[in-house]
């Protein structure tokens, strides 16, 4: 892990709030699991602190970032332009473990899906991939993605299923067995408490991204924290022992 | 090359740069990236008697040019921190000053008895800023009374130096700054975090209540140091602000002894390291043979 | 047009937008970029019974994000204002509020008592952050028995509504609150400048102590005023950090009733007409009828 | 008087810590007196307070400072680019008032020669210019002005006058009869009180701009005041009732 120089390849609007940043990095990364994710610097000096985001894409001295438009910090950066520099720290955090199953599901909302892009390439001949959406635009997030089987559902109904992706899969979640399947989620709060239901009985083994507020990044501050069934220490560090963790040791 | 020692309790620390509490978790998890022994010395996260949970999120705010915390104290207490993380000091020998705190008196007590003399742990850092659940919820750090008693039995139960960390949500920190001398303080950290909320606006919500860190406090810190330094005779270790060399000159001139960098460092991981060379570099561009000469320059 | 009128002490201001004392000169010198009247109100530069010469320079300095100043109350009294500045005032028939102070108690009552009632006075806002010089030039705002004490004898002095308004630089700040409340305090200006310094690391030397403002305050302010309308029920009035409309939202469903621009107004004279304007058209994009309505809809 | 928008046309390092700024204004600015001032927004985020800057020249929309970097707003200032983009607010402040007399004597320091540049400009037939500065490199500073004659002293004697500006004026104030002189000055302290010891016996009115730390520049915050010998109220506002003031009623 290191904090690396970076300058702005390209800054791209891909639909309404979604953004693509391509930073070429003045040091390689390092290996990169699936899952970790960046603290980045803003650049301009009207955000203080860094911001985590997933590691979109990565290859040799170019990293993306996938990311929406949400408070300051985000708007900041879509107003970067070619040739800025900014810092990247990383890769960090507990990536996804990719165990040798069968059945590799993925479900992911909205932004949801830059947490797992990199996930999705690296086992695309087993994915199956429910990706849930506000409506048709958005399915320009999946990009370029190959995978097995792609499940579909938009809140407006213009493509595939009509309402929520969590909804969604359970019309599918029969058709795996839970001792073959391993199933990798992020998405917003709502998605992940949605899927710890639907997967109740079913009891797939299930590891999910979260999200939460970061000053460092490095697990220093014990800013990031989420509530686990840990009965010792219940917060843990999203940054540190996360960000990916076990969906039946969270509370949601 | 000019000398960055300085002397803290009889002790020669290497450098006058130290992190602040809670802001170099529990010294481990920097080392990807630095070695903690760059410091003259590793200040603890705030550790008490028993474990603590902490609150719940959000932790962390952040403001224009600083943050805001509500970590809540979150620590696995002071026995699990010298099994779990001191041999990894001792390992490096590397001197350690211990942050801890209490919620009631009794508490402080009992954890400064728990922590056992040993030869790296320099001082014991009594974070002042801590809620007094018997007296409502007070903080420890107001009343100069409360805290020449409370510093007094701390002091009665332990041979390491003592040093209260003081809050500047006060009427005169001066005042607060002579009770602990009374009671016996060894030294003085100024300042801890500055209490302040923050409104998201969007949700129409208060979104934290905490301590306010970054650059906003160092005036703050400054004038703390200034006017304590006026007031009692003993080192203080300066924290509020700091980002880089030139707020360091800025609190020693002002009187530090040592200071601590803690938000700086979220900003960039590197800020310490960095710090510590950019101040070597400055001693020899400008001719100072130490950085003791600095101390108190600008107090004549 | 969602409506930005508000009522304070039976007078309708048409928005809640002032500038805070002594960073709009005597009214007159922004006229030839924008006209007074914008405002709902505004506020004087602290007076005195006699005139101050104030402070000598540097009287402001830069800070991060931020100011220190250190005038020193530098005006021409409050006979030389009515007779210099208040026809202009009269000419506009724009509402004034009179902040004033005192260096002793006795030096409070008089002034406010050679304020004579004026139907555009609806204010006076008493700077409570002055050093008591019988007291050692501890400020007077710190001890609640004093700020009892002295709002009752203003009270006592005037017809005027009486406004208190307080330094963070205290323990707790509503227990202040409470005090100027039980004085008879009408409303509270939440908050004065947090007293600061300023080492120039060149000089070797301290440049200013004084009170720090602009953005670095308002996590400061948002507290006071949420602890301080939990604590009472008089209308208060934001001040500290104010640099635009998204700003004053806090404020306004923090608690506040009205609110103040200072230092904003240095970084862009053209701050306070921008942030009424700017204020009026997120009222009529979100929905909002009136103002009113956001008034401490985040304290739930 | 108005706050206008700007571009940075140009931003020229003259010598050593000197530059030229030449701004595009969106509006004209009015009419300018020689000795005015602007509060310029400094570009970039970093700089919060505006800075006071005599305006050096103007013409229609184009107007130039001169300046000198002393910290960090003058030195972010040096780091601007053509194109960034400022807010120019002025003409701010009482500048010269130009008598009818026989002799215009200027005296200027340094980067004082920024302050007396409009002046000279307009007096140039009659002017007399005794200008002091480092090294001879520094008389670059002087530029193109026209002028009917220069006296100049460098203190390393490697141009002119070996010393400071005053011991040159002090040689040829006997040159210049009381009543028929006008002086104006512009530079630090040191030789404003130089200046005034000089004139101490002759007397000749004397107009001097004087510089203060400001926040506002409009009268507004009482920051920048100067002190006079009015007893009434001593410190007047440099930026209001300055920032020229009559040499004989300032405290130096
Ligand atoms: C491990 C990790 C990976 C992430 N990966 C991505 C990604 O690939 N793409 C992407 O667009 N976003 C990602 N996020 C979320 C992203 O960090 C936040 O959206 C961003 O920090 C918001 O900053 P802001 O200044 O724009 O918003 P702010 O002004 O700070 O806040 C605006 C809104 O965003 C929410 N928010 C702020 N910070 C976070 C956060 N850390 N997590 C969740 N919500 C937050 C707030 O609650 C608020 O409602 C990730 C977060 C984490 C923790
Ligand atoms: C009416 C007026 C006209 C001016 N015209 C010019 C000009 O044409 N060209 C030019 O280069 N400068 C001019 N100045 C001075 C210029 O404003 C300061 O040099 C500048 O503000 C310094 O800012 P800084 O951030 O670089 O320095 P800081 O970091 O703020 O301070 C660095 C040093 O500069 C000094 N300084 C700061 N502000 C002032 C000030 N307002 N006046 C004097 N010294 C100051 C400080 O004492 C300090 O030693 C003028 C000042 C005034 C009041
Ligand atoms: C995330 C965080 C956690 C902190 N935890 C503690 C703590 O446990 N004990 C303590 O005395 N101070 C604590 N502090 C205060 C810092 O040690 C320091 O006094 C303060 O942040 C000011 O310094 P800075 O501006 O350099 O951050 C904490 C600060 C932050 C930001
Ligand atoms: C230059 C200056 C002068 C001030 N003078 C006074 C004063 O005379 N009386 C007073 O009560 N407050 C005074 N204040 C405090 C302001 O009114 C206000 O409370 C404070 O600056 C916080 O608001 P801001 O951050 O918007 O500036 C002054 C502030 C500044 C910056
Ligand atoms: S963000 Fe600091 S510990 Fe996770
Ligand atoms: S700078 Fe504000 S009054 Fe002159």
């Amino acid at each position: 892990m290191d904090d690396i120089e970076a300058k702005i390849i390209t800054n791209r609007n891909i639909v309404k709030d979604y953004f693509l940043l391509r930073l070429r990095l003045a040091r390689p990364l390092g290996t990169v699991v699936p899952g970790q994710f960046v603290m980045l610097k803003i650049p301009g000096n009207t955000v203080f602190l860094r911001r985590p985001f997933s590691i979109y894409d990565y290859k040799r001295d170019v990293m993306s970032i996938m990311y929406k438009v949400k408070g300051s910090g985000t708007l900041a950066l879509s107003n970067a332009v070619k040739g800025d520099s900014t810092m990247v720290l990383g890769p960090l955090g507990r990536g996804f473990n990719i165990y040798n199953k069968p059945n590799h599901i993925v479900v992911a909302g909205g932004i949801g899906i830059a947490g797992v892009h990199l996930l999705i390439k690296k086992i695309k001949a087993n994915a199956h991939v429910f990706y849930g959406c506000t409506d048709e635009k958005e399915l320009l997030l999946l990009n370029d993605l190959k995978m097995q089987d792609k499940y579909i559902s938009t809140i407006d109904g213009s493509y595939g299923y009509k309402g929520n992706v969590i909804d969604l899969f359970r019309t599918r979640l029969k058709d795996y067995n839970a001792r073959d399947t391993q199933v990798y989620a992020c998405g917003p709060e709502g998605m992940l408490k949605g899927l710890k239901h639907a997967l109740e009985s079913h009891r797939a083994p299930c590891q999910v991204l979260v999200e939460e507020r970061m000053a460092c990044g490095l697990g220093l501050c014990f800013g990031c924290v989420k509530k686990t069934l840990d009965e010792k220490e219940p917060y843990k560090r999203v940054c540190k022992e996360g960000p990916v963790f076990n969906l039946w040791q969270i509370c949601l | 090359m000019a000398d960055l020692s300085v002397n803290l309790f009889h002790n020669m620390l290497k450098n006058p740069v130290m992190n602040a509490s809670g802001t170099l978790g529990y010294g481990v998890e920097i080392e990807p990236l630095w070695k903690v022994e760059t410091m003259g010395a590793y200040v603890t996260k705030g550790l008490s008697l028993m474990p603590h949970q902490g609150n719940p999120t959000p932790r962390v705010w952040e403001v224009r040019w600083g943050m805001i915390n509500s970590i809540g104290l979150q620590n696995i207490g002071v026995e699990a921190f010298f099994r779990d993380y001191m041999p990894f000091f001792e390992q490096k020998n590397m001197p350690v000053i211990v942050n801890f705190f209490g919620f009631t008196e009794d508490e402080y007590i009992q954890c400064a008895k728990n922590i056992v003399p040993h030869r790296l742990i320099i001082g014991l850092e009594m974070n002042l800023s801590c809620p007094n659940i018997k007296a409502g919820g007070i903080s420890f750090g107001k009343e100069p009374e409360a805290v020449r008693r409370l510093i007094d039995r701390v002091k009665s139960s332990t041979n390491i130096p003592v040093i209260a960390k003081l809050t500047p949500e006060v009427d005169n920190i001066a005042d607060i700054a002579q009770a602990a001398y009374e009671g016996g303080a060894d030294g003085l950290t100024l300042i801890n975090t500055l209490p302040g909320a923050c409104i998201d606006t969007h949700e129409r919500a208060f979104k934290i209540r905490g301590g306010m860190s970054g650059p906003s406090l160092k005036p703050v810190a400054i004038k703390a140091i200034y006017e304590c330094r006026k007031r009692v005779p003993i080192p203080i270790i300066g924290a509020g602000g700091i980002m880089d060399y030139e707020d360091c000159l800025s609190f020693f001139m002002a009187g530090a002894t040592a200071i601590q960098v803690g938000t700086a460092t979220f900003v960039d991981p590197f800020a310490i390291p960095k710090i510590i060379q950019d101040l070597g570099d400055f001693l020899d561009k400008n001719g100072w043979d130490s950085v003791i000469d600095l101390i108190g320059a600008a107090c004549t």
